[in-house]
């Protein structure tokens, strides 16, 4: 019944230090649908491929809102993702209500991965099944954080999770280097092609199935945060062509180099 | 691994008829794995290094410390499962916190020490929890001078406080190392300072500390440091701990790593007592000097084997 | 004969008539009423162009008698801003090590994250309101100096009731009435603050410590005065 | 009173007790131990300032144990102040802390009424203190001997025996030094020369 007599619960380690039912949390996430996240000098953007149960049906939310200045991206069972945007929201009110700041980043990432790691370590508590993209910005400028179900978080520059991301993230490493002083559009762009990439061969990207969330420096002088923006339905519209768009005019170029091969 | 299978390794504080408790062993096993980290106690000051791994192009480069600072004048960094580091680095600011609302006054790292190695022995006594998955080394500077009572209002004598003994010594470096089991001075590299007493209060714990993957290539060059003669300064410190590192990172060269450190000086030194990551520049500078080591030791490595088929 | 347990070991009502309970009722909400024993007077403060002056003496009352003259009532708080406290000195060391656990905290992550003075001063502000709610209040008033999240002199008080309270000149206690009016001589709206210089401000400042030991009785001719500026903040003895 | 000399800490104090005007005991000791060489003077109700004590007294055997370091003057004073505050509604409680400790040398600390904590270099308190302040300012100086120290601590507790009417009896003495601690005793009966030490 069970793989192996070590996987039980998240208090066994095994010999070889592992802990498996932590491990299986985290295929939990690769269950779920991608989603991407990309940091730039000035902006950061999530981007999500949302499903549906049935034709029928509503999408699954994917991008949510927490503060004016940050918002998370998740993969992998919802339910808990929720408890934990439920959690950052009450944090992030909590710091505005006592200080009057935005609460910064990197201690509303560090807050849930703790609390993550508790049920890693306690009978009876099992490990949240979910991924969170974290993006937003604070003092500090734009962030984008990775968070899993062990607890573990990291600033990241670029990433993707869920379900055949190593496709989005192969993208992600290929175009690193333009990310840093990448315009807001194109770095909506690149999401949205990361995300393409991860797409199985029957599927594409449509206002229903995709979501996009935004955030960054403000330009003009007196607000310094760009709200959350959180792109869905016919507003994805734009953002899609224009990405699509360009992603035809480098990937025509590259097929036809291909079929010329195939000429001669 | 002769445990296997026989079912006293099933669960947290179950001993073997031998009398080991495997769940702790394997927690160990855990540890073993992490990146390197080292911690060198200097004659007027601390240093913690540690070898990050990069496991992925996408992290951000020079973000994600892993040396930790509690209350103000200690740090600490953990080999190992690094959320459980980040519980230990929590639990250490609560403690430090609770002394400080009980005495008024930051915690000596001896006690700290004590207190933490009574937290991590704790979760190996129940079957409801599991052991932490890290061993952690803890470092900081105990304040040499007067202390106050946080809070306080004037400012006593202007003549200064009478009655001093004169020589009496208070405070200075310290460093301990906290195994998954809660032990912290059972060590490979404990040399107990032969001079002082060695009570709990005037232990300062151990010269240098290692742990992580590369702990036995870091314990046999901190080990040629001889560090109980009390001369290596702080600076050299630093510049011997990146070595080290460097050094240790040598079994695992196909992987790219990021080097972090921090110091923690005396009152007076450059960290004025405090918790802090290395400059910059000196961090490069101590990098560029282990590096230049390395290579330097290659060299030897590659022309003696030459020399000996020159001789034939 | 009534057989309620409440009733029990009470005289009989049909022999006594019924029996006056409400002594047992008498018992309102725990108020733990206190008032201030050791206290500091005045903290005056003023904003300039470039930051804020902010003073205070070094005395603390015990009633009339003048019992501690080395009570240094100005706190800096992380180089960007300094607290200026009056009242209870019970209460003011209770606040000194609260921001001391808060400056602690801040300071564990290096990563550029720091309170400035307006953080500093809502914080203040939620403390003082939530302790005058459990009708515990922290006998003290207190003037925040130094500057806001966009490099602005920032100036504001709160009391023992959370009442907070903004402007170019700020003045606690007997200052309140001998200090303020010769202040807003200096800078009466936030528009005047411009021209404001440094001398100016610690001029003022001066001149009113110097009235003060002059007419409140509970005052001290020796003060601590500070500025706090983009370049940081320094207290001297005076 | 308590003050800091050359080589350490001196306290001093009446030994009267008073309910209302009766005399309760006139042979009172209002200096307690509460470590090796921590002491402390006691003013306001009795039966406070004593309870006080007796968990402070707990406390640093605690700490002493536990620490494997004899706890400082500055600890203790911590402990006290912490208690007079948290319980200001409570107490009627006016502590000196006077102490030495190696790494400090002598230290005296005041927690007036509503639970303060104040470093000086020397403090009164009580009921006679009112009386004397215009004693010690004039007469007091830093780094002071033993034996000057001894008259100065002697000289102000003889004048607030002699104004404030409840202070008085004998005067008790403790000298804190790198030596320990030494008690010493004053009698009216002998003009408060006698019999001293031990």
């Amino acid at each position: 019944m069970f793989r192996n007599n070590y996987d039980n619960d998240s208090v066994t380690f095994s010999p070889q230090g592992r802990i498996f039912q932590v491990e299986y949390a985290s295929e939990a996430v690769k269950q779920g649908s991608v989603v991407v996240g990309i940091v730039s000098k000035t902006h950061t953007v999530l981007v999500a491929l949302k499903r549906n149960a049935e034709e029928l049906s509503s999408y699954q939310k994917k991008v949510i809102g927490i503060d004016e200045h940050f918002g998370i991206a998740l993969a992998g069972l919802a339910s808990d993702a929720r408890v934990l945007s439920n959690f950052m929201k009450q944090q992030a009110l909590a710091s505005k209500m006592t200080y009057g700041r935005p609460i910064p980043l990197e201690r509303i990432v560090t807050q849930i991965g703790d609390r993550a790691q508790t049920s890693t370590q306690v009978y009876g508590k099992r490990p949240y099944g979910v991924g969170l993209l974290i993006a937003g910005v604070d003092e500090t400028g734009p962030h984008l954080f990775e968070f899993q179900p062990s607890g573990m978080t990291q600033e990241m520059i670029a990433c993707a999770i869920g379900a055949r991301s190593q496709m989005a993230r192969t993208y992600l490493e290929r175009h690193l280097d333009e990310f840093a002083d990448a315009s807001r559009d194109e770095l909506i762009k690149h999401g949205l092609l990361a995300l393409k990439e991860s797409l199985s061969q029957d599927k594409e990207l449509t206002v229903d199935n995709a979501s996009v969330g935004v955030t960054g420096i403000a330009k003009d002088g007196k607000r310094k945060v760009e709200t959350f923006k959180l792109y869905d339905g016919s507003e994805v519209g734009p953002l899609l062509e224009a990405a699509l768009e360009s992603a035809e005019l480098a990937g025509g170029e590259a097929r036809e180099g291909e079929s010329m091969e195939v000429d001669s | 691994m002769t445990s296997i299978g026989t079912g006293y390794d099933l669960q947290n504080s179950v001993f073997s008829p031998d009398g080991r408790n495997f769940q702790v062993e394997y927690a160990v096993k855990a540890v073993e794995n992490g990146g390197t980290c080292v911690g060198i106690r200097c004659k007027d000051g601390v240093v913690l290094a540690v070898e990050k791994i990069i496991t992925s192009k996408l992290l951000k480069p020079g973000a994600n410390k892993k040396i930790a600072t509690v209350d103000r004048n200690v740090g600490i960094v953990s080999s190992g499962i690094i959320p459980d580091g980040r519980h230990f680095v929590s639990r250490a600011r609560d403690e430090a916190a609770s002394w400080r609302s009980t005495y008024k006054a930051p915690i000596p790292l001896a006690a700290l020490a004590g207190r933490l190695g009574g937290y991590v022995q704790a979760y190996t006594l129940y079957s409801s929890v599991r052991p932490f998955g890290v061993t952690a080394i803890v470092g900081g500077w105990d304040s040499e001078g007067e202390l106050g009572v946080d809070g306080q209002v004037g400012s006593g004598p202007s003549v200064g406080t009478g009655g001093k003994k004169p020589g009496a010594k208070a405070g200075g470096p310290a460093l301990y190392m906290i195994e998954p089991s809660g032990s912290y001075w059972v060590s490979l590299l404990i040399t107990r300072d032969g001079i002082h007493k060695t009570d709990k209060a005037h232990s300062k714990g151990y010269y240098g500390a290692a742990t992580g993957k590369g702990r036995q290539t870091a314990k046999s060059e901190l080990e040629k440091l001889d560090l109980a003669s009390g001369n290596l300064s702080l600076e050299a410190g630093v510049k011997e701990a990146a070595r080290i590192i460097y050094v240790a990172h040598e079994d695992s060269k196909d992987k790219e790593f990021e080097l972090e450190m921090s110091w923690i000086s005396s009152m007076d030194g450059p960290t004025k007592g405090r918790h802090q990551e290395v400059p910059k520049d000196m961090l490069e500078e101590a990098e560029k000097l282990a590096k230049k080591a390395l290579e330097g030791e290659d060299e030897e490595e590659t022309t003696a084997p030459e020399g000996e088929t020159m001789e034939e | 004969m009534n057989h309620l347990p409440q009733a029990w070991g009470r005289p009989r009502d049909d022999v006594y008539g019924p029996y006056d309970a409400s002594y047992l009722q008498s018992r309102l909400p725990q108020a733990h009423t206190q008032s201030p024993i050791v206290t500091g007077t005045s903290v005056l403060a003023v904003k300039f162009k470039d930051g804020v002056v902010i003073a205070a003496d070094n005395l603390a009352s015990y009633g009339s008698l003048a019992r501690f003259t080395d009570v240094k009532r100005l706190r800096p708080f992380n180089s960007k801003s300094i607290v200026g406290i009056g009242g209870d000195v019970s209460d003011m060391q209770y606040l000194d090590r609260l921001l001391n656990s808060l400056d602690v905290t801040e300071n564990y992550s290096s990563t550029g994250h720091s309170l400035n003075a307006k953080n500093l001063h809502t914080y203040l502000s939620k403390v003082m309101y939530k302790r005058r709610s459990d009708i515990n209040p922290l006998w003290n008033q207190m003037l925040v100096a130094g500057l806001d999240g966009n490099d602005e002199p920032f100036l504001s008080s709160v009391d023992l009731l959370g009442t907070t309270f903004s402007s170019p000149t700020l003045a606690t206690g007997f200052g309140a009435h001998l200090a303020q009016p010769l202040l807003r001589k200096v800078a009466d709206d936030e528009s005047k603050v411009a021209d404001v210089t440094r001398e100016r401000a610690v001029e003022a400042v001066k001149e009113c410590m110097k009235v003060l030991f002059y007419r409140d009785a509970r005052s001290l001719d020796r003060y601590s005065i500070a500025v706090v500026t983009k370049e940081g903040g320094g207290v001297e003895g005076g | 009173m308590a003050i800091t000399f050359s080589a350490g800490v001196i306290l001093g104090a009446d030994s009267r007790t008073t309910t209302g005007a009766y005399i309760a005991n006139r042979v009172t000791d209002k200096l307690t131990q509460v470590h090796d060489t921590i002491w402390c003077c006691r003013s306001g109700s009795a039966a406070d300032t004593q309870a006080v004590a007796d968990i402070v007294h707990y406390h640093l055997g605690m700490y002493g144990i536990t620490n494997e370091e004899a706890p400082t003057t500055q600890t203790a004073a911590a402990l006290f102040q912490e208690l007079c505050y948290d319980n200001k509604d409570q107490l009627s409680a006016g502590m000196i802390i006077a102490g030495y400790d190696p790494r400090h040398g002598g230290s005296v600390y005041s927690i007036p009424l509503g639970g303060s904590l104040h470093k000086q270099s020397y403090a009164i308190g009580g009921s006679g203190s009112t009386y004397i302040y215009g004693y010690c300012d004039s007469y007091w100086k830093e780094g002071m001997s033993e034996e000057e120290g001894i008259d100065f601590v002697k000289g102000a507790l003889r004048e607030a025996i002699k104004w404030d009417g409840s202070s008085g009896g004998v005067i008790r003495l403790v000298v804190l030094t790198n030596e320990g601690a030494i008690r010493h005793l004053y009698l009216p009966d002998q003009d408060y020369k006698g019999p001293g030490k031990g």
